[in-house]
């Protein structure tokens, strides 16, 4: 069992209004020490067998279509060990 | 893990069964050997726990709510009353609407969100269950004071839950209430209530008659939802502290329900369904025993064909696991096939899990052993039944001396002071996070006094019909408090002013009963009251009562709620078209006071 | 008679409600199913509005793949009329139809409010009946409705006129421009947050009719082509 | 400037509706490898300065007030290198 780690965050550029509001929570609740938050996704995939080159290639292909929205989101992707 | 056969249970009569640790008291366990002639196995003491307990049986308010039966008004437009799963009025042009609202109170209150949205999806369930399309919501809630902060954790998530589960399901949310008092800091009140239609001759009953018949499991697969209290019987010993408990939470998938309703719509159509019921609190327990009670009177399921998200769930957990998103049916051996492609069309899975059979009893096996063999009808419809003793409060009185208030100095303070408040303020942060508009025959809903919708439109064959209904309901806990019996008698009259004013004639009630514990008799004494008051009310005016919801135990330590009966009323309108909307339409107008 | 296919996805919500409007129009409205590969034959297409898989993952990304799309995405770039609202928006995003993507509100709540909205672009195959420039009400009602592009995108949208409408009165989602909705190059694929469908009607629905302005609209120009 | 990541995933036993509508429209892309998808949440702080053992502190109490919900969900947090 081979577990895929997909990150997807707004890229940069794209206003996070729910990372901002966590932001602007923070001070309120006497968290002084964050410059700023990013809010984005983390997706799990549990693929059969052990990660090979192919099942991370499909990975990927599965991230560009269908996780992300590479119009507004980057994504990154790695290979969890003993999952 | 060994198995708690029936043939075990016969060999170790002695053992000691955690009955008291599944809110069971020691003589309703000795009805349970009285009735089976020996112990229960661990599964059989899941199915009389939960379906025995308070929120199923509904024990400590029978004996009061029998008067909402034997008081009732002779009423034309009755086709089902209290006892299903939801009342059905005959609303004219051979259609018929089907109306209920229930309970989500303490789940809403360990997770807002999710407690509220399943508290949506429930409501949605039992109506769908009686063989109609669901066309609205509404939500009367409450919560502790504005101001006190744990509100700022309840408040948005119980309104976003409705709001995510509501919309999601493409149901107009067409009114509620919003109320904060601080006696409802502990215990917020979630009560949803759903309408649906149908053609008055095709209502669907939770039965299972018919031999041979397949019994079916469908919707979404079973997981360890709220069975905080069955992993004790699911542990190796039930000495077994260290076994952890498992989620308490359930979590709704609205998607899933949508795609049911179209399922079960479908399924009606195709005229492919005996018996149904939705799965509620007590999921496969509450189904099997409930349905093959009101039927040929056997069952015999195979539980491990039911389909499981969490594949290390004993029987004892899948019995009285609370996952959302399912239904049960009952099909014949014919149809079956068109069953289950209607169901993969909608992408649901279905299950065959048992049968109906004539031997007056529902046997469960597990990997080919016997583990439940009950009559079905001792768990469904025989619970214990409580006359708790009841007394009027200390202070009742005291609470009602008239004291002269001054008159403020300062009007316009005093006036701004009112606006301000959170009783009085706008419920639009609310409202505007529900959709009102979608399905398209929403004709009356925020601000208006009463939710009204058409009908015509609303499901294929209607066109003819130019009627419409509308709903609301109400309940004031203060004047409750003050008055139990007076203040029942008040919301029913709030809510049927309110379907009056649009234009509608109130035909029925539907109320769901919020208070504290009944196992104190200061409670149960409001209580008491508060149904008298109601059944007193609903023969006055002529309205019966076709269904509701008890919800007790709403206290933290010795502090209970204000009693709180919500009132939910129904009523037609012959033409539509002729609502009338609130508001001044038009300049010269002249305005009239009418009662006193 | 002039036929309009409205699609249904799972979790599509305003669908019965798009046919409605489709039919007082007086065109027909075809079911269009999602799992079939098969338009119909449609004159035009109407993606209507709901949480088509739930929404889940983001809104409209699991439906852009159905079979469907596969026929609908090359008819619509060979110019069939489609016009998406909602959801549809999002859908016809999500499969590149139209640029740019639909985003969480900036208020991070789901909103519905009647909404004044401006006709920027009255040249499109939806919007032909409308005066440029006119002002109509219509119901909006998402969570996910903040039109987001990249820079150049958002240049090159308003210097070809294909901002087809704006929001007036406020801003209700944080849209860039206060865009509420675009059209493809060719005018023929408009997308909008706001729900003409509910404002066809005096009974029901917002308190408009201005919703009957995209059927007429469409009717006119598949009668006249 | 230091950067925390926060991933807030469902715990193992409660529904997760969003992986699982993933993972049952993954087939019909044709991306059969897939056995099981959990979607959860990523949050990015940045903290002013490095990483020391009190803004480590202050950002696990972040998480567990703020960006979890320790009733369905569990969190996992770790700083990541060159910001
Ligand atoms: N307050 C009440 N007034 C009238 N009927 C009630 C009330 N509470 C419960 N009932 C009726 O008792 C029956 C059992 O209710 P309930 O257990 O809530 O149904 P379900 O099995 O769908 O949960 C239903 O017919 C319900 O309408």
């Amino acid at each position: 069992m081979a577990r895929v780690i997909v990150d997807v965050m707004l890229k940069p550029e794209i206003l996070d209004p729910q990372g901002q509001a966590i932001a602007r929570a923070l001070p309120r609740l006497g968290f002084s020490s964050v410059a700023d938050v990013r809010q984005g996704k983390r997706f799990e995939l549990e693929l059969p067998g052990p990660a090979t080159e192919e099942t991370l290639a499909e990975a990927r292909k599965i991230a560009e279509t269908l996780l992300a929205n590479t119009v507004i989101e980057d994504f990154h992707l790695h290979i969890e060990e003993d999952a | 893990m060994t198995l708690d056969s029936v043939k075990r249970a016969l060999q170790s009569p002695d053992e000691r069964m955690p009955f008291a640790e599944l809110g069971m008291k020691e003589d309703e366990y000795q009805r349970v050997k009285e009735i089976l002639g020996r112990r229960p196995t661990g599964s059989e003491l899941a199915i009389y726990s939960v379906m025995w307990s308070e929120h199923c049986s509904y024990k400590s308010s029978k004996v009061h709510l029998r008067q909402f039966a034997t008081k009732a008004p002779a009423s034309e437009a009755l086709l089902v009353g209290m006892g299903e799963n939801a009342g059905v009025v005959d609303i004219g042009d051979g259609w018929a609407a089907t109306f209920k609202i229930e309970s989500h109170n303490h789940p809403s209150y360990v997770e807002p969100h999710q407690g509220a949205a399943t508290g949506v999806g429930g409501i949605v369930r039992d109506i769908m269950s009686m063989g109609a399309r669901p066309i609205a919501v509404m939500d009367s809630l409450r919560f502790g004071g504005l101001d006190q902060h744990d509100t700022r954790r309840v408040l948005p998530g119980v309104v976003e839950g409705i709001s995510h589960y509501g919309n999601c399901l493409g149901l107009p949310n067409i009114g509620g209430e919003v109320v904060f008092d601080p006696c409802y800091i502990g215990n917020p009140l979630v009560n949803a209530l759903c309408v649906g239609l149908l053609r008055k001759d095709q209502i669907k009953l939770a039965t299972a008659p018919g031999p041979g018949n397949k019994v079916v499991l469908f919707g979404a697969r079973t997981g360890a939802d709220g069975i905080g209290g069955a992993s004790v019987l699911a542990s190796a010993t039930f000495e077994d502290e260290s076994q952890a408990k498992r989620p308490a939470v359930q979590v709704g998938d609205p998607f899933m329900e949508k795609l049911l309703i179209e399922c079960c719509l479908e399924l009606y159509q195709a005229d492919v369904v005996v018996g149904i019921q939705d799965l509620g609190a007590a999921g496969v327990s509450c189904a099997t025993t409930e349905l093959a009670a009101k039927g040929t009177g056997g069952m015999a399921v195979d539980l491990n064909l039911v389909p499981l998200r969490d594949p290390t769930l004993r029987p004892e957990e899948i019995l009285m696991s609370e996952s959302q998103e399912r239904m049960m049916a009952v099909v014949t051996p014919e149809d079956i096939a068109a069953f289950m492609a209607i169901c993969e069309k909608w992408d649901v899975p279905a299950t065959v899990i048992g049968e109906v059979t004539d031997s007056g009893r529902l046997t469960m096996t597990w990997d080919g052993e016997v583990i439940v063999d009950i009559p079905p009808g001792t768990a469904a419809d025989e619970g214990p039944v409580y006359q708790r003793p009841f007394h009027e409060p200390a202070g009742q009185a005291a609470l009602n001396t008239h004291v002269e208030l001054a008159r403020p100095d300062d009007l316009r303070a005093t006036l701004l002071q009112l606006l301000g408040s959170a009783n009085l303020s706008s419920r639009e942060w609310v409202t505007s996070q529900y959709d009102r508009y979608v399905r398209g025959n929403t004709v009356l809903a925020q601000p208006a006094d009463a939710g009204v919708l058409r009908i015509s439109e609303s499901m294929p064959g209607a066109d003819e019909t130019t009627r419409g209904i509308a709903l609301a309901t109400d309940g004031n806990g203060r004047y409750a408090k003050l008055d139990p019996y007076a203040g029942a008698q008040l919301a029913l009259a709030e809510a049927y002013r309110n379907v009056a004013v649009t234009g509608a004639t109130p035909l029925a009630v539907t109320n769901c009963l919020n208070f504290g514990s009944p196992e104190d008799p200061e409670v149960m004494w409001q209580f008491a009251e508060a149904v008298r008051g109601l059944a007193d009310a609903c023969k006055t005016l002529g309205v019966p009562v076709t269904g509701g919801n008890v919800s007790f135990y709403n206290q933290t330590g010795a502090a209970a709620i204000h009693p709180t009966p919500v009132v939910g009323v129904l009523g037609v309108i012959e033409d539509v078209a002729r609502r009338v909307p609130s508001g001044f339409t038009a300049a010269n107008l002249r305005v009239v006071l009418l009662g006193d | 008679m002039m036929r309009v296919g409205v699609v249904t996805f799972p979790g599509t919500l305003d669908d019965q409600d798009a046919a409605r409007a489709v039919r007082l129009a007086g065109a027909e409205a075809v079911p269009l199913w999602h799992a079939d590969h098969d338009l119909r034959g449609v004159d035009a297409v109407f993606l209507p509005g709901g949480f088509s898989y739930g929404d889940y993952l983001r809104c409209g990304a699991i439906s852009r793949f159905a079979p469907l799309m596969e026929e609908l995405i090359p008819a619509a770039k060979a110019g069939l009329p489609v016009l998406g609202t909602c959801n549809g928006f999002q859908i016809l995003c999500e499969a590149h139809l139209l640029p740019g993507a639909l985003t969480r509100n900036a208020g991070l709540h789901y909103l519905c409010r009647d909404q004044g909205i401006r006709v920027e672009n009255n040249a499109t195959a939806w919007t032909g009946q409308f005066d440029q420039g006119q002002e109509i009400l219509l119901p909006i009602k998402h969570g996910e409705g903040r039109y987001v592009a990249d820079a150049a995108t958002l240049a090159e949208l308003e210097r070809a006129g294909r901002v087809v409408f704006r929001y007036t009165g406020g801003n209700p989602n944080g849209s860039l421009n206060d865009i509420a909705g675009i059209c493809n190059e060719a005018g023929n694929v408009v997308g909008l947050m706001p729900h003409p469908e509910h404002a066809v009607e005096e009974l029901t629905g917002a308190p408009s009719v201005d919703g009957r302005g995209f059927f007429t609209s469409i009717l006119k120009k598949l009668v006249t082509a």
